[in-house]
């Protein structure tokens, strides 16, 4: 139904100053929709799949979504990971149903067209007819067909695909501050602790904002600021990379100076101000360098976090324009003892749709498209840090969401 | 004996329903009574739960985390108003012995926003283990099993 | 609201060959929609109303709908069946609410104008005001309004409507053999079982190209080959009309030799691959000439089926481009008994919403629906049994299907 | 969302005569709603925001919606009305959440932008960074930025607001009639009995022209004529002011007739075609002028209502073309005892969402909407009492309807 | 004792099954008969409720006002026709004496629409004062309180 | 006496229970066992029943066709993978005997797609015939009155 909802394109007019002023529009217009499908989700970018351990031997699948369109990712018998579009060639049947699974061949349920594991088409029922009778058109060559196939990358175990024959390969297209960012945090090999996922009521580019948006944290979570938490942090930074689209910012904490703050704080539990229990955020330095939050995002819609001991990937999957669905994928490294599994659980209370820290991020997208509903002539002010889109020693800036936009306009030819 | 039974029931249903009281008609502050401690609070998606993945919603392990957790719903997280309205279907005793009754109930909860909007937020069922050795009856353990593994907008008063 | 969802035109491209590669986007433009309700529900379409026995008497009524488009149908004193638009002149309120009922004439709720069974403007409430006070413009002229009206024709026992004055009569348009084949069927009075309704998440041409679709049966619906029901089938064939848009399509099958077989069944009922129950098959020849399925669509959305001894009308009716409302009127006749009865009700089963045969013919369109969701370029193939829209002998062949698309590109002016 | 829904315009078709056809298409259009958004709730009009008393002192605020847009109203420490759209300057967030409360000032929970009770921009967190590091570009200037500002005025203890600078005064633009009409209801200062909404399945332009519609009374509500409510009415009048747009409708009761009647009715109870329990019409001449109905409304959305001893507003807020939300403020005034307030609340169950005489009111304009789907050509008929938008001293007319498509045509621009 | 307090349990639960019964089987007939007379029959949105504002959208202070209601229903207000599903759980028993019982109960109703429309029309809690002194039981007051304060349409059959 | 009206009532609850509870919980092996054979099991609109018109969505005379159902579901038909939340309302005893009670209960069906999507699925009454003639209860006849007669897609597994 993408043309659905497709109403006259209202214009998006940005204002002179570049990326420092975003149109209120971009937020609400259905045609502004409909390109960033084709621009940016099917577009030069690459986007998140799933973990390379989901699909560990040959045959092993996921179906899953790039922006709003169904694709397949699967691992073949050489052992590559192919990726193409989940739509059948004959009818355009969703080839493959279930989310998850191990498969020789994919084999269409409506009339049974089969496929190989790189997408070939194989297969086509009948395709002779039945004693001779029916059967495909002479000119029919079945050899001459293929699933619409993406291009895969893996890195540090994540596998990311893109329509897109030109976008460079996946660590220049990133570039070497965002890799070392990810390869980071993506030391050792993950398994999936648990899934959540949330549905936003807004535009999905609220959220990515909110993201990269280091100003807003010590201010909308009020649990920081309630309970202390973070008081020993130490300035940290921004990373950009040279499109602007992708980023990371960090921050470094004393880990046993809090720790023992812990314990003191143990001896006057009347405080109103304190945790009863603190054990949803001790936190140990599992990285060995002191730093306790690290943020990461990819354009257009990817998040790799490291708050503490929670790791998790964020997936932004646009739903419409006032409608997003987030998924979050806990996970676990292997090594990790029972100790840090229960660790990572407890903190776990931090992020989520029910997360101490990461709750207001889920509804405050939503405050924002309500308040632009039939009321979004005019710009957002995004000059906190300046008008530039550069990697930025410090947190107070909205560096990160420049970037965004710089990258957006780019591609979206605005 | 038969009463006996009859009075566990009655126990049961009642620490049950004194769950959905508190909850939907915001008195939250009687929530962690409910609990032993330690204890086991989970909020968790089937689909999690039965592939084994411990990650849940919510979570916690002692009745400090569940004072926490209203406490910071008081007063250090935001969020638009709203309520919930619990309908827990006829329970079903497991087991139970002298000490510990498990018991299974469906639920249905309603999410009512400050400006009317009413929707069907979340389904599941409560696995509980009940601390029945003494009055009242405490949860041992209390997991809210999901159905679906999508929250709209946000979790924040516990189901 | 119809044209709350109305986009801009995305434009329909039919590739070269005609009518055996379909364009996804028809399945997906809001303004292919809503051209469809003009061009085709209220143009040169005759439409089912209802069962003539559900208007026995003078007054008797139906409120029902045409496409999107609300409208009456009644037996006047006269004892012809009228059928009208159901919308009131005055201020355009839905005159009759009730689905069903026995009026003398009728009178709009809101300010009581009246019309008679012909659709005629009767009675204006206060026409010439209250003590002279008020009342209508002078230059109002009752006896110039009527409710749009409709072409009505009845074939065995089946009530169509048009709005089109062009359209030649039904018989002429169904062509002999479409007509033969709905008269075999509905050979005796009906009288109705029941009713159920489903709610499909496709587009409404996926569904009725799914009944029109002699290639799946086999394969999607393993029911059938699980429990190797029809093994006994022999070959049947189809029959397309002139201009392409109606249809049947038969198969026999050796009754007796089937009964035999559960007979002999009964007595290795350990076997896992049969019914514990037979009776839901258990079928006799009620029409005396071995046809034991026979699949009838008249364009553009309804079907007539006879599969086994379940009779059946259904209405394929749009409720926008992602939605149909597919209606199931389950029929019996007179002089059934209660054996025959009890027989059509087990073998009921088979069909409807929860239809061992049926069920996945209530989702496949959904599936297709969702693949093409922001990925509906290209079109589909519909080569099997060639390029044309013939009447064939086999059913092997997607013949069907492409006169489905004959007659509405020559309807759409596509 | 504004765009989200917007489509191609259809075009809106006038017939010649004016205002005495109204073209089905203006309920069905998405293009004329938004237009109406912009021409009329953020146009040329004096729209209901809250009562005075709720905003009795310093700080006390209302957050509402002028149509579809949120907005504030105050009252300041000078002890000024004022009001604003809600929405911050930074990133457009929802500035406040809460419906109803007190502030100093408004702080936006995103980033922790503060506003002054004039909404102008007062604080701007991290403005010169933090430790010099970040902070907003130099040439930000937060006092060249404040919400934008509605005009505000105070009639009869209700607050209205415009967004318009060139609209008249309050009174000047209502007219001597209504404004006359308005605080003879409005005598005393009121409090509020309660709130009740309903959601409208139709265009709110069906609501507004049913509350004009003297024509429908008597013929839909079939429980003023099942128990003869009213049947001592005496002729009312209908005035309508001087653009047409707004309007009030009374008539008057012998109270002291009707009363005696019901003492009579209790001697013969078992009459089928009376109220067992009489009391929820039982009433008072509250204002001693013998009028017991009196029906106003304030072009576009608003209305003011006196049915016996039920004093209400009534806001009708758009909430898409074929969804409306009707707001009920129940209202009693300073002084009343609590045999007065008993009766209000008896009487009530005559209006809102289950009232004996509102219930058929708030499903109607479900059924054109309804009957229009699809079928919105041609035009309603609008001619009881002439062409003309008169005052006129007899009911039988729609003459107020007409009114409303002056002004509406007026600042459409169609 | 036990089996008192076990048949008052009972006797409330029968009455609280009768009037979702009437109700959603179409026989409102039976529906004024549940009540005492003088009762107190009031749905009310738990916005108006907890602000002290007594203005309901359904309100019937004696039996013959509901008689009213029912006879109105049925030969005096047009409405589309549609059907309501109840569905009550447990009820929580806060006090009763020989001659009343104080019970709460939440409740879920889904409306119904002739064309099969089927959404969550109400959810809230019923509060109600019965007259256990003599059987059979009847509500002296019920108040059905709304979570919300939004009701799609109009509001035709009681809660 | 009353000890066996109390018998009799909770082993009812715990048929409808199990019921209930072997569906949601995708154990649907145990459903046939909860009927007799011959049994009447009957899915059916409301205006179809209110009608005298017989025709429902599923229908099964035996436990051969309950066996058939759960194993066509299992092994041959197609659908998205989806289950059931039943919340079963307080039952109705309408009668009993020693042989057979007749039981009422009104239920509410969510439907929860592998997605999440979470749907009102359906609501309705069952109308019960059980024997309880013998442990375990089972029911001779359960029709499954559906208040709406739309269904969603499609209807694979039993309500
Ligand atoms: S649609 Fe896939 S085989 Fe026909
Ligand atoms: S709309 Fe039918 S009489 Fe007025
Ligand atoms: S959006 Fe209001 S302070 Fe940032
Ligand atoms: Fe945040
Ligand atoms: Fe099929
Ligand atoms: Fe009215």
């Amino acid at each position: 139904m993408a043309h659905s909802e497709q109403p006259a394109d209202d214009g998006i007019h940005w204002p002179s100053n570049g990326i420092s002023e975003v149109p209120f529009r971009v937020y609400t217009d259905q045609v502004t929709y409909d390109r960033e499908q084709e621009c940016l989700f099917q577009g030069p970018t690459w986007q998140y799949l799933c973990l390379e351990v989901e699909l560990a031997d040959p045959g092993d699948f996921v179906s899953t979504t790039m922006g709003e369109v169904e694709v397949i990712a699967v691992r073949d018998t050489e052992g590559t990971i192919n990726a193409f579009v989940n739509r059948c060639i004959h009818r355009g049947n969703l080839l493959c149903m279930e989310r998850q699974g191990k498969a020789k061949k994919f084999t269409c349920m409506y009339h049974g067209w089969t496929y190989d594991l790189e997408g070939k088409l194989t297969g086509v029922t009948f395709e002779r007819g039945v004693k001779n009778k029916g059967g495909m058109a002479p000119e029919f060559r079945k050899d001459e067909h293929a699933l619409r196939r993406l291009r895969v990358a893996v890195l540090g175990g994540l596998v990311f695909g893109t329509f897109s024959d030109t976008v460079p390969d996946l660590e220049t297209w990133l570039g070497p501050d965002v890799t070392r960012g990810l390869l980071r945090v993506m030391n050792r090999t993950p398994y999936i602790l648990g899934r959540n996922s949330q549905i936003l009521p807004n535009n999905w580019k609220l959220y990515i904002e909110n993201v990269k948006d280091t100003y807003h944290a010590s201010i909308l979570h009020l649990f920081l600021t309630t309970f202390k938490i973070n008081k020993l942090t130490m300035p940290g930074g921004v990373f950009i990379n040279a499109d602007g689209g992708s980023h990371y910012s960090y921050a470094k904490l004393d880990y046993a100076a809090e720790t023992a703050a812990y314990k003191d704080a143990g001896l006057r539990s009347e405080s109103e101000l304190q945790l009863q229990d603190s054990s949803i955020v001790d936190s140990v330095d599992e990285y060995g360098d002191g730093v306790s939050v690290q943020i990461l995002t990819i354009f257009p819609g990817m998040v790799l976090q490291q708050v503490r001991n929670t790791i998790a990937v964020r997936v932004i999957r646009p739903r419409g324009i006032g409608k997003t669905e987030l998924e979050w994928i806990h996970l676990g490294f292997d090594g990790d003892d029972e100790a840090m599994t229960e660790r990572r659980l407890r903190q776990g209370n931090l992020i989520g749709p029910a997360g101490y820290v990461a709750m207001e991020d889920g509804f405050i997208g939503g405050f924002v498209q309500r308040a632009l509903h039939y009321n979004d002539d005019g710009a957002g002010i995004v000059m906190m840090g300046g008008h530039e889109a550069q990697s930025q020693p410090f947190k107070a800036s909205e560096a990160a969401i420049r970037g965004f936009w710089k990258h957006y306009r780019a591609l979206m030819g605005q | 004996m038969a009463s006996d039974a009859q009075a566990i029931r009655r126990g049961v249903e009642d620490l049950i329903g004194a769950y959905a009281d508190c909850i939907d008609e915001d008195r939250l502050e009687e929530w962690p009574d409910l609990f032993g401690d330690p204890c086991r609070y989970l909020v968790i998606s089937r689909s999690n739960h039965e592939a084994g993945m411990r990650q849940g919603v919510m979570y916690a392990a002692t009745r400090g985390m569940l004072l926490d957790r209203v406490y910071t719903l008081r007063h250090a997280n935001l969020f638009e108003p709203h309520r919930y309205r619990h309908i827990v279907g006829p329970i079903r005793l497991k087991s139970a012995d002298g000490a510990t009754a498990i018991v299974h109930s469906h639920f249905m909860v309603a999410r009512i926003m400050q400006g009317g909007d009413t929707t069907l937020f979340a389904t599941g069922r409560y696995v509980d283990r009940i601390d029945i050795s003494a009055e009242p009856y405490r949860f041992t353990e209390r997991i809210a099993v999901l159905d679906s593994d999508r929250i709209d907008t946000l979790l924040a008063i516990p189901i």
